[in-house]
């Protein structure tokens, strides 16, 4: 089940060349296949490059990144929950300086491509994130910004920016002014709000050039032996195949609206409960242009490198060339009986 | 990595697992775990669960083994318990730092609490090769909560047992016991894996004598291998500063004075003051 | 595992007598206990009677009907999903009159207590199911009202009611015209909004004497094999375990803002993901004085009986003398650490 | 009911379990069906799966047993063609209403599609101990997907087979060959259990017979027993009138004449307009 079918080019003489082209363009920058890592789920690279070599991917995603070193929280920062987890690590990270002194250019030394996860406390510790990233020397690695607008773990009174439209578009103009202009930038949603779309809508006028979906669900486990909040943060990020149908939702109705011209169409990453390239493709099929593995890796770390290779299988079954036939393909194909 | 139970049998309060799985054998070192999935192909349970590696047989019958000792208490170690011979497992080993061992032949008090025991007699063996002397003190809450008594007598040179209940050996705990062995024996090292508060009094009682703590610890973990960042706990490094570390790649074997201990409180763990990047008053 | 521990007076010279009562008084009406059903996940009551005593429970809770008879949507209309499903049923019924000749007379006829479930396409379609709700024979049977204003497959023009305050509260004043001062009346809520507080302060200042949560959440689900979205009606409501967490943490944060003060306090009824005693329990410990039993049911038919003697067990080991004790005690057990 | 696999075994493409489970086999008739849980204690797939009961026995060795015949298409279908002797397995059963039966022994047909066919041998001693005769068809896409051929030459006074891929039998489907059947027997009843496909054609070709078809329909159910309303169709009753019916427990044997067959399309069914309660233009 773990052992990686070898990809790239096949044995000569071998069986018939059906390779479906897998390379997808996201903003202006072009990556040989559309699976990636999930910011937080898969440390800086090292660790993961242990099972398979992380730039096998289309693009890695790292932990998001703060201004200062973070501890995160105290523990318990987990609860497993059916089909998925509970976490509150709280943006535990080195802080940027160390990130682009260590672990960006060990990405960059593995020929990883590299989509950064950044955050801030306020939207202009986002923008001095940007920056001392956007001067570093292994920049050239990056493939674009992740701006965590959504994490559901900073308690940072509570708000968490992708909840309100003019927060959320105020960090992405500001991080935009700090990154070169041909810098891919992704705005990273939160499932949280009544209205993504609104949300998707704001940040794309404020000069995000896609957006990420979805970051976790706000919830919360009670220990029924101790009977109190099981994680020390009391509230925390739920994710895992228990919310992908949440994500495909979500993927789906901002794909929907870009659709309808509700606003300027970019490219969307899907995110949220992918473990199969079955799942990847569900997210696909819904909108998403690249797809991100969260959790999944978690119990599996080979997950990321599996998903693409079921993904590519999968892709060659429905008879495409290339995998962005299927981009979005579920809109197109609904049956009105 | 696809592994097969060949063997699975009671032991006391505990389901002793022997699984094959291929090239784990020659790698593992005592201390080391072992990240289990569970509930099969249909499970709602993603998260693999961590087991000390009791011991290892590189060339077996069936090819290198890996043995386990279970203690049930939820859903994934039943799930585990239950297996029979010839169900597939997955597994994830070696994982984490093994214990440090020794350059020189020294004295070693080995302490195990409950199934914490389990990867205490492998590390026995490797210690007296090496010219050491082990003795063990095995303690739990009950006697059948005890693993290895048996093993533990042809694995040492000396065996203290104790159980909170007198069930078995000394009623008490193993810290009652310890000042007596480390004087007895003049140990420099004390190696221990059990719950937190016997880690923490292991510690204390090596310090008042002289010795030093290697203690594996057990928090937990969702991914086992580094990169959730769920099983961290305050540790000092040799400089004196605090950091949060993951337990699973920095551990799950610390030196005991390196931990933070007074930060555990009741089944939670808090970020000290004075660690790095602790949160700020009124900050994150 | 399904057979059902003998219920109520314990043989003479048995076991010692440690009998946890299990009451609760919601709104003024006291329930002998505080298990029921959740609305559509047990149709009218004669289904699951077949495979246990349905007045044995708190109470029953009834599917949702509206005014007229309502066919629902085509098929599929559901999908599973990681521990949990995805439903579009389209509320289908009899209509309130046939409901009111029918079902209820015969969940009477039973000696349940009921809690009906109303809805409209508008609000005042709301109040006039309530009225002749209120105006019927069996009316007596009838414990509360519950309105659902937050079922997200009513594909009217997209709206949920529950997901802005003014229409949440619009309906609810409208309903409490139509029903007797005395008859309690729970909101039940979607947990699909920015912030759930802030539409449980509206629906009790409008006059709900307590709040249901939390509705379904809205996802989707698409068919890898045929690329198109799996559910006649696109999207659909996802219920089970894997949503649990969300209700915990709404019951939390509407419990937390009450003891606040932010508003008036009134009784939660608990419901998503419960499956077991222990699920029960920490939606208990979060702040619900009654539980509901939705998609469990459907995987074994007994669930919500066995749901209340697994409830009661854990309360004994709880070694509590009345069940209320427990309710919001998650809220007092915090170990700040 | 907790029940207990006792055998199970490889027929073709399907998987035959023999399932103790006391007090169903008394009460089950031909027709109705059993509803398992999935996947034990850790599993993510909380929905029951429907099989046709495919025979009882009422005392067995074991007490009374169920039989039944899966395909494996998805992780429940899997997870149970994977069980062996002595797992158990969480049955619902039994469900749903059986084939009504000819008050007067007539001539019958009884067409199977795939693992369609398994109730109907069940069926046929049944109907020929009433002094019906009883002819079948059986029809699959390949030979692997037929289901008991040889029981069925036990079990009828005739019988026809048609494959798809022409593996056995007649190439083509089950209504190429049945009004030649039709014709033979002068059936008065058909019964029929299969893809919708298939039911639609025998009622029709039923219907061109002068004979009633009784089919027993395939829809998603979540829960089996009439509390989820997923598993509803478009029937009319005996007034005329079309109403959204459950097929788990209205159905799954309805009068093929009475089911609303244009509704169906390419795997979606939609509500009739002049269905009781159906969408109104602007509406629902
Ligand atoms: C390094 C290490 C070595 C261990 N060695 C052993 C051993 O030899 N024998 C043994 O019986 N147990 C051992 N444990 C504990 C064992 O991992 C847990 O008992 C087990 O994960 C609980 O799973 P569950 O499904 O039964 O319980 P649940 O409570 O349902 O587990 C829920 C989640 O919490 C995690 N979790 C819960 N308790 C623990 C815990 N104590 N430690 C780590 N994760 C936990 C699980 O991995 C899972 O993700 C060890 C733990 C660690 C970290
Ligand atoms: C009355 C009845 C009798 C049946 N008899 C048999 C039989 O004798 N042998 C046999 O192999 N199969 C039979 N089926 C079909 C069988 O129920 C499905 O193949 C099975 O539920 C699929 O489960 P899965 O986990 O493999 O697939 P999945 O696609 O993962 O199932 C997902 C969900 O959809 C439901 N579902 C999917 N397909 C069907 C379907 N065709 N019918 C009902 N529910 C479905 C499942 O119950 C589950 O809830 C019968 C179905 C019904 C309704
Ligand atoms: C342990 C953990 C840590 C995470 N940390 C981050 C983070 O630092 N930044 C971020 O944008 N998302 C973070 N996420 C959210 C994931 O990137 C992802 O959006 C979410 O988990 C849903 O995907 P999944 O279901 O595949 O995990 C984290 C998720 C988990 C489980
Ligand atoms: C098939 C199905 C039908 C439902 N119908 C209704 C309904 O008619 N009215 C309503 O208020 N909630 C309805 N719900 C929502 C449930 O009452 C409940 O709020 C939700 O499913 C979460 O609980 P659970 O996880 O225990 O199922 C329905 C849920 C399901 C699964
Ligand atoms: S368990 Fe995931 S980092 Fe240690
Ligand atoms: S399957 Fe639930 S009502 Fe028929």
């Amino acid at each position: 089940m773990r052992r990686a079918r070898r990809r790239g080019r096949r044995p000569e003489g071998g069986w018939p060349l059906m390779t479906v082209d897998l390379s997808v363009t996201l903003s202006g920058r072009t990556l040989p296949n559309p699976v990636m890592t999930a910011s937080g789920c898969a440390a800086n690279g090292r660790e993961l490059h242990r099972f398979f070599d992380v730039s096998q991917l289309g693009a890695f995603v790292t932990k998001t990144v703060m201004m200062d070193p973070r501890s995160g929280r105290g523990t318990p920062r987990m609860a497993e929950t059916a089909s998925g987890m509970l976490n509150s690590i709280g943006l535990q990270g080195p802080g940027i300086h160390a990130f682009v002194e260590q672990d960006l250019p060990w990405l960059k030394s593995v020929g990883a491509r590299v989509l950064v996860s950044i955050a801030g406390n306020t939207a202009g510790e986002f923008a001095d994130v940007a920056k001392v990233l956007a001067d570093s020397d292994a920049f050239d690695c990056v493939v674009g910004v992740e701006v965590n607008i959504s994490c559901p773990n900073v308690a940072n009174r509570g708000l968490v920016f992708a909840c309100d439209p003019l927060s959320s578009a105020k960090v992405i103009a500001l991080v935009r002014e700090q990154l070169p202009r041909d810098v891919p930038m992704f705005a990273k949603l939160t499932p949280d709000v009544t209205d993504i779309v609104t949300i998707a809508d704001a940040a794309v006028k404020a000069g995000a050039t896609g957006l990420t979906m979805i970051n976790t669900l706000l919830g919360m486990v009670i220990d029924t032996d101790r009977l109190r909040p099981h994680l020390g943060g009391i509230t925390g990020g739920l994710s895992g195949p228990s919310i992908r149908p949440v994500a495909v939702r979500a993927l789906w109705q901002v794909t929907a609206a870009m659709r309808d011209g509700r606003f300027q169409t970019v490219p969307l990453i899907g995110v949220g409960g992918v473990r199969s390239g079955r799942d990847a493709l569900e997210l696909i099929a819904a909108g998403a242009s690249a797809v991100q593995v969260g959790t999944a890796t978690f119990n599996d770390p080979t997950a990321p490198q599996r998903v693409l290779t079921e993904l590519e299988a999968l892709a060659e079954s429905h008879g495409v060339a290339r995998l962005t036939e299927l981009v979005g393909v579920a809109h197109e194909k609904m049956v009105i009986p | 990595m696809q592994g097969e139970v060949i063997a699975t049998r009671r032991v006391g309060a505990y389901h002793h697992l022997t699984i094959v799985a291929p090239g784990v054998a020659e790698l593992a070192r005592p201390g080391q775990f072992a990240a289990l999935a569970v509930g099969g192909p249909t499970t709602g349970n993603l998260l693999r669960r961590s087991f000390s590696i009791h011991k290892v047989s590189p060339s077996g019958t069936y090819g290198g083994t890996l043995d386990l000792v279970i203690a049930a208490k939820g859903p994934g170690t039943e799930w585990l318990a239950a297996l029979r011979a010839h169900d597939a497992v997955d597994v994830v080993a070696p994982l984490g730092r093994p214990f440090p061992l020794p350059t020189e032949p020294v004295a070693t008090v080995l302490v195990g609490g409950g199934y914490g025991s389990a990867p205490l007699f492998w590390l026995a063996d490797v210690l007296r090769e090496r010219g050491c002397t082990v003795e063990m003190v095995l303690g739990a809450a009950s006697e059948d909560r005890l693993f290895g008594v048996v093993e533990a007598r042809r694995a040492a040179d000396g065996v203290t047992v104790t159980t909170d209940d007198g069930s078995a050996g000394h009623k008490g705990w193993v810290s009652d016991v310890l000042p007596e062995v480390f004087e007895r024996t003049g140990a420099a090292v004390a190696y221990a894996c059990g719950p937190m508060g016997m880690l923490q009094s292991v510690t204390r009682v090596a310090g008042e004598h002289g010795a030093v703590a290697q203690v594996a610890v057990e928090e937990a973990m969702a991914c086992g291998v580094g990169v959730c960042m769920t099983c961290v706990m305050p540790v000092r490094d040799k400089a004196g500063v605090t950091k949060m570390v993951r337990s699973c790649v920095e551990g799950p074997v610390f030196r005991g004075d390196r931990i933070r201990w007074e930060a555990f409180h009741d089944g939670v763990c808090g970020v000290p003051a004075d660690a790095v990047g602790a949160p700020r008053v009124g900050g994150h």
